[in-house]
This record gives C-alpha cells, structure tokens and sequence, in this order.
C-alpha cells in the first residue's frame, strides 16, 4: 500500500480541539444544506448525518498516517476531519466531473486509495471482509498502523459481519470495528422495544459490543456523542490492534430520516430532537465550554464563518458540471473488450 | 374496479390473499412498521399483526431462508428483498436450496413461496438500486420467474403466484410502480402465468420485452407508427415459447428489448430459441436492445439504459434489412 | 405440519437404553459395512460416522413426537433410534429405486418429511434458517413441541449459522441447535492448535457454545461420547424450547476420514483409536455396565447379532435396483414446462 | 517439459507464480495442510509457509472478501472456493464488491485477483459437486471468466489469469483434472485469454465448446470423421467473437456443446451472437447440446450431461439441414 499519505497525526493540543469542533459544525451546516440541495433537486439522494457528528470527528481525530480506513456511507465528517480536500469530498456527494470517480457511484460512496480509504459500498456491512483483506495485508507485510472500519447498528445483523469478526480473530487481524449504533436499521429498532411501544421486531437481542467475545476478542460501548470520548478510544484501540482486533460500539441517535428518501414519522416518534441535551452539538459545547476552549462569543463567531463558508462551498459544487456521457464505458476493464468497443458507437 | 398505481395493485393483491389465507405470512426490512420502502406492504402489520408481517433483521440470507422454513412447514412466506441488488447474500438459499428443494427430494417437500423484489433502474439508484438481475434467476433450474409490467398484471401475476405449489420470483420493475394508474378489480383475480400478452398486433416485425421495457416499447412503437406484434412474456422462466414463434413466423422479424445488459443475458435465449426453431422464416437478424454492459452508473443512468431512439435503430435495421 | 408421527417418546427404561445401546452398535458395524461398501464401489460416496454414535442415539432419544428434526450429513444413527424404517434409510443411502427421493441427491441426505424429518442439505448450515422458519410455523400455529437441528464445528464459521442464530433469539424461536464438535472441518481444526502442532488456522477463537450469548440465550457444552448425556441435556432443551432457544455444543472426536474422499493422514494424527477409552462405543459400554444393564457376554451376544443383521442389511441394499432413468425429468416443477416436456423426448 | 494432469499443470502454474512473486497469496478451505481435496494446491504450504497459503475458516464469503481486501491492499489473492456449488454466499461478494470495484471507482481502485473453483460434473457428486455455473459469473459485468480444457492450457491461462489486472473467474473442470496427461513446460508461460482456441479445422459446421466439454467433442468427431471447426473457447467472457463468425461464415452450421444446463446459459449468448451477426451466412438452425434443465441428479447424472449420442443427434440434423 505505498500511497501518498495526508492523515496526520492527532496532536490533542487545545487548537486541535477546536478545529475538531469547528469541523463539527461544519458537517451540522454542511448537513442541512446538502438536504436542501436534494429537496431542491440538485442532489437526487443524499444520506444525513444529524446525531452521527461525534463519531465521525473523533474517528478522524483518532486516525494515523499509518492507518487505513474503510468507512460506511454515512462518514462524511469523518473525511473532512481527516483532512481530505474538501473538492474531492464535495464533487464526489454531486458526483461531479471532477468526482474522482466520475460520478459512478452514489452520494457519500468515497473511493479515496491514494488516502488509504476504502470504496465505499452499498450493500450493508459489503466492506467489512476487504476491510480485514488489508488488514492481513498490513500484517503480511509487516507495515504499522492498523485497520478501522465502520458499520451501523444494523449492519451486525448480516452475514459478512460475523464471517468479518470471525476471520479477524482467527487471522489476528489489527484492525478496529467501530459500530456506529445510532438506534435503528431504517425503520428497525437495534434492541427490542419496550413492551408494546412498536410492532417492529428488533435487530438482535445480544449487547451489540458484547458479540465480539464469541470470536474471541474485546468488545467496548462508549459514549458516541462526546468526540474526545471517540477519539480517545478508538485511538487506544488501533495502538492495541497489532495484538488482535477490537470490537467498539459508539453510541448515539440517528436524529434525521434514513435517507432522503425516507420519512421517520412512519415508525417513530423523535427521541432526541435537535439542540436537545443529548444532541452531539450541544454535548460538545458544553463538554468544550467545561475544559474553557469554547464561548457562547466563540459559538456564535464559528457559526457565522462556517454559515458563510458552507454556503458558498454548496452553491459551488451544486452548478459544476457533471461528468461527460462520453466517459460511460470507461474502466470497466483494464483493456477493453470488443463488445465495449462496439458500444462506444452508440453513445453519440 | 379501482384506478390505481402499481403498488397499490401488488399492495390490493396480498391483502386479498392474506385475508382469504391465514397460512400467508409476509417478511423482510422495514414492511411492517414502515409500509415497506415503496409502501407495497403499507397498512397489511395494522391489519394481519405482527405474527403475520415481520419486520426482520437486515440479512437477505435470513429472510429467504426464514421463508423457506416456513414453506416447508405447510405456511405460504411472501419474503421482499428491499431491492434486488442486495438479494445476492441470499443466492446459496435462492439456488442450492429454494429452487432446488422440489426436484431432489422428488417431491417430498414442495414450496409455495413468493419471494418479490423491486428490480431495475429508475429511481437513479446507482449501481446498488437499479441492477435487473433477472438472469441469475432465469438460468435456476427449478425457479418460476415472473415480471409484470402494469398494475392489472401485477395484480393478477401476484396472486397466480401466490397460488403456485412451487417457488416464484416475482420481479417488480420499480420505475413502473408509481409511473402510471390503471383499472384494477378490487377483488381477487388471477392472470395466467405461463402465457404471454400479445399488446399489439402487427405484421411486419415481432417484438419481445418484459415487466421495467414495455411501456417504453410500447411508446416507441405507437409513436413511431410502427407495424409490430408485440410480446410482454409476464414470465421469464418459462416463457410463451409458443407465442414468440407463431409471431416471428408470421413476421420474419424480430427484435428483444429488456433493460438489464445485454450479454448472456435473458434476451440471448429468446433469440437462441428463434435460431433454434424458425430460422427459415427469418429474412433479417435477430437483433437485441438494452442497457449497456457495465454496472449501472450513478450519474449518467439516462444514457446506460435503452431508449426510443437505440430501439427505433434496431426496428429500422431489421425492417430495411434485405 | 401435519404428517405421520413415528418418533416415539423415549421411556429411558432399562430396556429402552438397552436398545439405544443396540443401535449404538449398529450404527458402528452398518458404518464399518458401508464403508466397504464403497470400497468395492457400491457405494460412489459415503459419509463415515464413527465418533459420532453418542450424539445420535443421544438425539433419537431425545426427541418427542411433537418435535421436528432438520439434521445435517452426519445422522445417521439419529435416525435409525427414530425408527425410521430402515428400508427408507437404506434404499436412500444406496440411491436405489426405492429411496423416496428416487437417488437424486447424495447418500446420507435423507428427506423424510412424514416422519418431521428436514431435507438435508450439502452445503454446510444451508438448512439451518429453514429449520428456524420451521420453528416459526410451529410458534405460529401455537403447536407443541420443538425443532431441533445439527450441524458441525465448522458450520459455526458460515454466514447461515450467525443468521439463524439471530433469528432464533430476535423471533424467540423453539429451537435447539446442536453442533456435533468432532474437532475438524475437513483437515481445519475448529480451535487453535498447540503452537506448532499443525500450519493450519482453525475455524474460531470463541468457545462455540459461548456464541449463544451474542444472541441473547444460552449456550452449553455437554460430553457428545454418552449417549445418556447427550439424551438428558438435549430432552430439556427441547422441553424448555418454548422459553426460547439453546445451543448445545456436544464434544467428540471424528475418528475416521471426512468422507470417502478424504485421508486425514495428510493433515493430523489420529488421537481416538477406535477402542480406546475415548470410543463412544467403549464410553457407553462402561457406563452401561456401570449401570448394571451390560455385561461383557451381553456385549458379545448383541456384537454376533448385530454383525449378522447389518451384514444382510447391506447385502440387500448394495443388490437392489437404482432408479428408472425415466424418471430424471419428474418433479422439477408441480406442471412441467414445455421443454421439460421436450426434453423427456430425449431419454429413450 | 512434463507429461503431466491437470491438477499437476495447475500446481506448477501457481508454484511457477508464486516463486516470482511474494504478493501472491492463497486461501481456501483444505489449502494448506490438506493440500486441498483435489491436490492442486499439494505441497505449497510446506514451500512457502502459513503467511502465503491459508487454510481458512468455513465460509465462503469470508474466502472470496478475504481476497478482494487483500487484492485492493497490492497483494494478488488467489482464493479458492473448494466446490463450486458452494460459491453463492459469496455472490453478493463476487458480483457486488469483486466485479464492480474498478468500474464504480472509475479505476481508483484495481482488483487483480484470481478466484479458482474446481466445477462442472464427473466425480458423481450429486445436486452439491457437479454444477456448472458459468452463466452467473459470464453475465456479471467486470468479471473475466475462464476455463481451460487440457492440462496445456489450463497452465498458461492460469498465468495469464495472475498476470490480469483484473478479477478472473478460473473454472477447473474437475472431470478433466485427472483425465487425461498432456505435456507441459515447468517454466513460466501464458496463453492468451482472450484468443480461443481452433482445436480442429473442418468445413461442414461449426462448434463451439469449452472447458469440460471439449474432450468429448473432440472424441465424437474423431470417431465419427466430422469434418468441423472445432472451438475452444478457453474464455467466456468477454469470448472471441471473431473466431466464432469467422468459421461460421465459412461453414454457414453451428453447434454449441456445453455441460451446463441448456436455459439462459451461455450457448444462448454464442447462438443470439451468430444470429446478430452471421444471419444471412446461416444454412440450418443454430444448435445447442447441455444438460437437462433440472438440478444435477446423484444417481443418473449419467444420463443428465451431453453424450456422443446428443452430440451426434445434432450434428446430423444441421448437416442434413436443407
Ligand atoms: C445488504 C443490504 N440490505 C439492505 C440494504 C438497504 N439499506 C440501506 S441502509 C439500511 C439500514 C442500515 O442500518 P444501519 O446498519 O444501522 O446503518 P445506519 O443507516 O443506521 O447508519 C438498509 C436496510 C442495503 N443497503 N444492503
Ligand atoms: C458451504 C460449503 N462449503 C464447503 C463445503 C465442503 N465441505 C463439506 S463438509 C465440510 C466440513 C464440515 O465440517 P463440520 O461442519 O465440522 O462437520 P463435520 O463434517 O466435521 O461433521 C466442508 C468444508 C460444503 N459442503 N459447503
Ligand atoms: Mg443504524
Ligand atoms: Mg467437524
């Protein structure tokens, strides 16, 4: 895996903490208006993120240069935290002409290699046996760092999570497993409900971190809304991963709709409605104003930037054009066959 | 009669058999509380119970198989994968078991079951919500499959469905299931399975489609005032052998247009069966439309699936050929 | 499900013990007979079962006549303690024209749907979500009983086992799954080896029966060598079914070759010679003896009875006439197709 | 240069790629220590120890992804899944992951990586060891699919199959793995993937074969003097069209032999390609030689798979086609 390398080190000093929590803002700002772009028409699907902003700052915030990252769809934060250019990122959500994958895949579907970042794939838990491929990889090869991969609540119903779990302790894989519980599989409750709440059956009945002691390994539930909480252990966990895997479940609220193709009130009243105490905005203020890095002056300063800069970024990537029909049967293999050349007659 | 949408015909259809049949128990992501992702399950938890609509945990393995089993047991499963491209976690249930239950115990065990799936393109999905995979299906020794291509058919192909003693996939071409309304009976009623629709009579080529590609060819031919017989096969697996042949005899032309790519597709075994059976009767090529054989691009989905103008290219070659 | 009941409940008598010890012995000498049965090529394939006895017999014992058994390859025994009609198991075994399944799938893969009996299946686990929606019928229709299902060490690693799993504990099946734990899958062991034993990785690092707790309900390990054992533990699973499901992890030694394929010389040392102290047969014999019921003439006495019976058994069977090749189109479908029609032109 | 079997032609190839080669890494069921159930894997652990030759847990989809992630990471994997009958809980994998992974990152990431599977019949393995399954994996776009049909071949496609930057399906047919000897470099070399290969000129039809089904072509035209083309396909897909229209716009008749089921499968491609583009050289109907449509039976599988007779059956009719 020799490929240009941006992750950085996390240095844990008090700017880091604000950067963090600025970009923490950002994905709230970013969020909303890339809602508004797809009611708008501009995005024909997008995926939200509301309740996931902690996990996916403090996974950023926890990964080294050394590591390697295979996210689920819903890690944007993740990304911008690492540092990736926000072009890539953006064309990518517009699947623009400057998408680097030209916009074959769907919205927050990142493929980053020279990043050291997955392709991300739609098949729920459809990465997690690439992700423990590269972590033999690493091992094979003797190079440090370790593997994190990310996962929803549901996604430990599926087969290739427990075939995942089961190779990584086998293998002694170094490699993290961050489920990010954020309540529900769309309409599916993780655990079961409270008597007679919902006529839904639930995902499982086992503790989601308690599973990985079936193949032998840990298994951590913290608290998903707190990044530094994020931070600190997931950054344990991939120091530790070089003596076998680590099972974490971060706890948090899926606070918007599955997608935007989905309506909530369908199956749900809202538990954790926004600027409520257990909304990850709020937590962190408040965690920040405690350690005294944070002002209600500094709050409002850093909503006026990111508003701005959002805003802007958004109008941007909205109007650049999309990728040229021309490029259709591109890359399909590494030498054409005959028939993909016959079909590039037909795309006049 | 009622005047309705697709997926409200296939929504009419369980409720009718659910209500007559107390042995039909419906599962799979989200139908119960949610409705289903595009509502064909909406309102069947509130009326028939949890019992008999399951909302499951998110493994396709689980909700095939889950079906089987119940099957097997004497209950009739109607399992919905959310969209057929996530259905290939279940293919070892699908193939080695479901299809093939019947034919190795010689009977023993037979299986009544319905496992639907929104198939194909039109909601500009990506490659993970557009794929039309119904080869995989087709070329399974022991599978019934079945595609309806407007709200009166899918009514009625449901519930034949649903009344077969053997395993059915019922495909629901999805950018079909709100595009139109048509006259529905409220109550039960069946369409037969193994007979083609002839939609159009005409002499001078034969054209073969099926469930997401018939209005498409249908709007091609009728406004191109085209001359064509054509054929919606409703089942894939097996097909209305019958009906294609008499048509091409008559015309001496054929042309298949179905949405999924093209090679080793569906489309190759319908001509395959022409050049097999009436290669005298044939004065042009057998030609075949459809989408391009790459995944499904996110973006540029418009240009990968057929159109008017790449089956009006195919009508016009076989008709000016000499 | 309602078909012919022929599973009896178990009065474990003296006598009842005394004839599970009979069919122990059986199912040891029709295993030797069989095996060389194929040696002299009666017998394209053959699945051996020694080391397997005790949970069998354990399992015919166990069973009541409201339950429904989905067994995998390796029951043999199971079903002869049953009381499956030996001819419907022996006519199977040898593909003859009188297997109710008219030789079409592989010997020991039996279906018996009248006696409750599931449709075994090669791929490995493939049965065990249709043995939970079994289970689920039977919830359902509010009828008694229980579906117990087995399966190997090695099917704990596949997709179908964690699904089913889960299943059983989100849907609260009554369901008892049994792994027969013969230490190998083919030559991968299912735990780890001593350090430089053997280059193979094995199947898993998690206890088997502690992976019930991912599931949320009880797992337990129990000696598969007495039959007793295997009896008591796996009778009040069953009864107890209906709270929820088990699994039952029962501990023996697969003491011959995988299948008739296979020569285990390549891979491991033979650590239970037939009559060491580990041999089911011998284990039984002890504790049979123990009990006051076998003595060393009344082993003698069922040895020379047995030996005559299983070696006429096999004799019939290997003679008996293999299905009409007309009736390899049939039952495909409920009506045949027009090219099936076709197709029966072809077999003259 | 050896005399030589197939599974020894193969053992050599991946010993020859290996000894080059320290990214190249193995996994299967029974590859290790085993040596795997049917030897082709025999003796590599010992040669390059537990890092590079990985015995693995039972699961396919753990084989087949275990790979991919490998593949995606700069190693070159070479599952392999032991029957396979046994391949479909990997196919979500296979055809989500492994075939798209390329096309959907516009090439961010390449997948080069080789899954082999001993398949097809002869070794009387029942519904469970013996299906030829081609058809999924030859209409799965991004997948290249191969099959050799002598121990020559199935050395140098093998080598070429790991020197692709891309994923290859590598069929084994396993009747042919101990059939026949044929000799065989020791070094290192390739055969080209995507030339087929004409095994026998003739000028009275054309046909097309491959894998498992080649040697009883040859056998039946050589015994009954059929003055053929013979084709070897060596790759499905993407297939070598050129050679196909070329020898049937000489011998204007077709033959297709395949072991797998006739239905959707791949001679449904080869015949709807003729009838695209040879239509107007075509003297009789195109014909197809498979198995039954219906599962693999146990115990008449004999009377399941193509025979000289069917073979002949065909032949006869195109050639006294008028
Ligand atoms: C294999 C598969 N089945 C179904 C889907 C449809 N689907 C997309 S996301 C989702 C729920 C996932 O829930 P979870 O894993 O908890 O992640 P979350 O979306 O809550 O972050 C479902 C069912 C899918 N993408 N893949
Ligand atoms: C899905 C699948 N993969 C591979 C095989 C080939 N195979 C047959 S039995 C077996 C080992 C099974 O071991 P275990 O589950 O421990 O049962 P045992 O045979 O030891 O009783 C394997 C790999 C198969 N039948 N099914
Ligand atoms: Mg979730
Ligand atoms: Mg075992």
């Amino acid at each position: 895996m020799e490929v240009e390398i941006m992750i950085e080190e996390a240095d844990i000093s008090n700017e880091k903490v604000l950067e963090a929590y600025r970009n923490l803002v950002m994905e709230r700002m970013l969020d909303k208006k890339m809602l508004n772009a797809s009611r708008q028409g501009f995005l024909p699907f997008y995926i939200p993120l509301m309740g996931h902003e902690a996990i996916h700052i403090g996974i950023g915030l926890a990964l080294r240069n050394i590591d390697y990252f295979y996210p689920y769809y819903r890690d944007f934060g993740a990304l911008v935290q690492l540092g990736i250019p926000m072009d890539m990122i953006m064309s990518q959500v517009f699947s623009n002409a400057s998408d680097n994958e030209l916009g074959r895949d769907m919205p927050d579907h990142v493929s980053f290699k020279k990043y050291n970042i997955g392709a991300v794939i739609t098949p729920v838990a459809g990465h997690l046996m690439s992700a423990a491929g590269i972590a033999y990889a690493k091992k094979y090869r003797k190079s440090d760092g370790a593997v994190l991969t990310t996962f929803g609540d549901g996604a430990t119903s599926t087969p290739d999570f427990h075939v995942a779990m089961n190779f990584a302790g086998v293998y002694d894989l170094p490699m993290v497993f961050l489920c990010e519980n954020n309540g529900f599989a769309i309409s599916v409750p993780t655990y079961p409900n409270e008597e007679g709440q919902s006529d839904a059956y639930e995902e499982t009945r086992g503790p989601i971190y308690k599973k990985a002691e079936a193949y032998g390994f840990e298994g951590i539930r913290i608290d998903g809304t707190s990044f530094l909480e994020v931070y600190k252990q997931t950054r344990k966990a991939l120091e530790n991963a070089s003596n076998g895997p680590v099972l974490i479940e971060a706890m948090t609220y899926r606070m918007g709709p599955h997608s935007t193709a989905d309506d909530p009130n369908k199956y749900r009243k809202d538990e954790v409605p926004e600027g409520s105490d257990k909304d990850p905005l709020i937590v962190n203020q408040k965690i920040l104003k405690d350690m005294g890095i944070l002002t209600e002056k500094k709050i409002q300063d850093i909503n006026n930037e990111i508003d701005d800069l959002t805003s802007k970024l958004v109008d941007k990537y909205e109007k650049a054009p999309k990728p040229d029909k021309k490029t259709i049967l591109d890359n399909l293999y590494e030498t054409d066959p005959w028939y993909i050349t016959e079909e590039r007659g037909d795309i006049e | 009669m009622t005047t309705m949408t697709m997926v409200k015909a296939l929504n009419s259809a369980l409720d009718n058999a659910m209500e007559r049949d107390d042995s039909i128990i419906l599962m799979g992501e989200d139908v119960g509380v949610d409705g289903g992702v595009f509502r064909v399950t909406d309102g069947l938890l509130a009326k028939y119970g949890k019992e008999r609509v399951l909302d499951t945990p998110l493994a396709e393995l689980g909700i095939v198989g889950f079906g089987i089993g119940m099957s097997m047991a004497g209950l009739k499963a109607i399992p919905e994968i959310q969209f057929q491209d996530f259905i290939y976690t279940a293919m070892d249930q699908i193939i080695n078991q479901m299809a093939k239950l019947r034919y190795r115990t010689n009977g023993d065990y037979t299986l009544p079951m319905v496992l639907r799936t929104p198939y194909a393109g039109g909601v500009h999905g990506g490659p993970y919500h557009s794929q039309a995979g119904e080869a995989y299906f087709a070329h399974t020794q022991g599978l019934t499959v079945v595609t309806p291509s407007n709200p009166y058919d899918a009514k009625g192909l449901l519930l034949s469905s649903i009344e077969l003693n053997d395993p059915v996939i019922f495909l629901e071409p999805k950018r079909l299931y709100y595009a139109t309304k048509g006259d529905v009976p409220d109550d039960y009623y069946t369409v037969d399975l193994r007979k083609a629709n002839i939609l159009k009579e005409g002499d001078d080529l034969t054209i073969i489609t099926y469930g997401p590609t018939v209005p498409l060819v249908m709007d091609t031919v009728n406004k191109n005032n085209v001359n064509a017989d054509v054929i919606d096969l409703r089942t894939i697996n097996p097909f209305d052998v019958d009906a294609i042949l008499n048509s091409v005899k008559k015309t001496s032309r054929a042309v298949i247009v179905t949405e999924s790519p093209r090679l080793f597709g569906v489309s190759a075994e319908i001509s395959a069966t022409i050049a097999e059976r009436a290669i005298d009767y044939l004065a042009a090529p057998i030609l075949r439309v459809s989408s391009l054989d790459i995944p499904v691009p996110f973006a540029l989905e418009d240009y990968y699936v057929p159109n008017e103008q790449k089956i009006m290219k195919a009508i016009n070659k076989v008709l000016q050929y000499r």
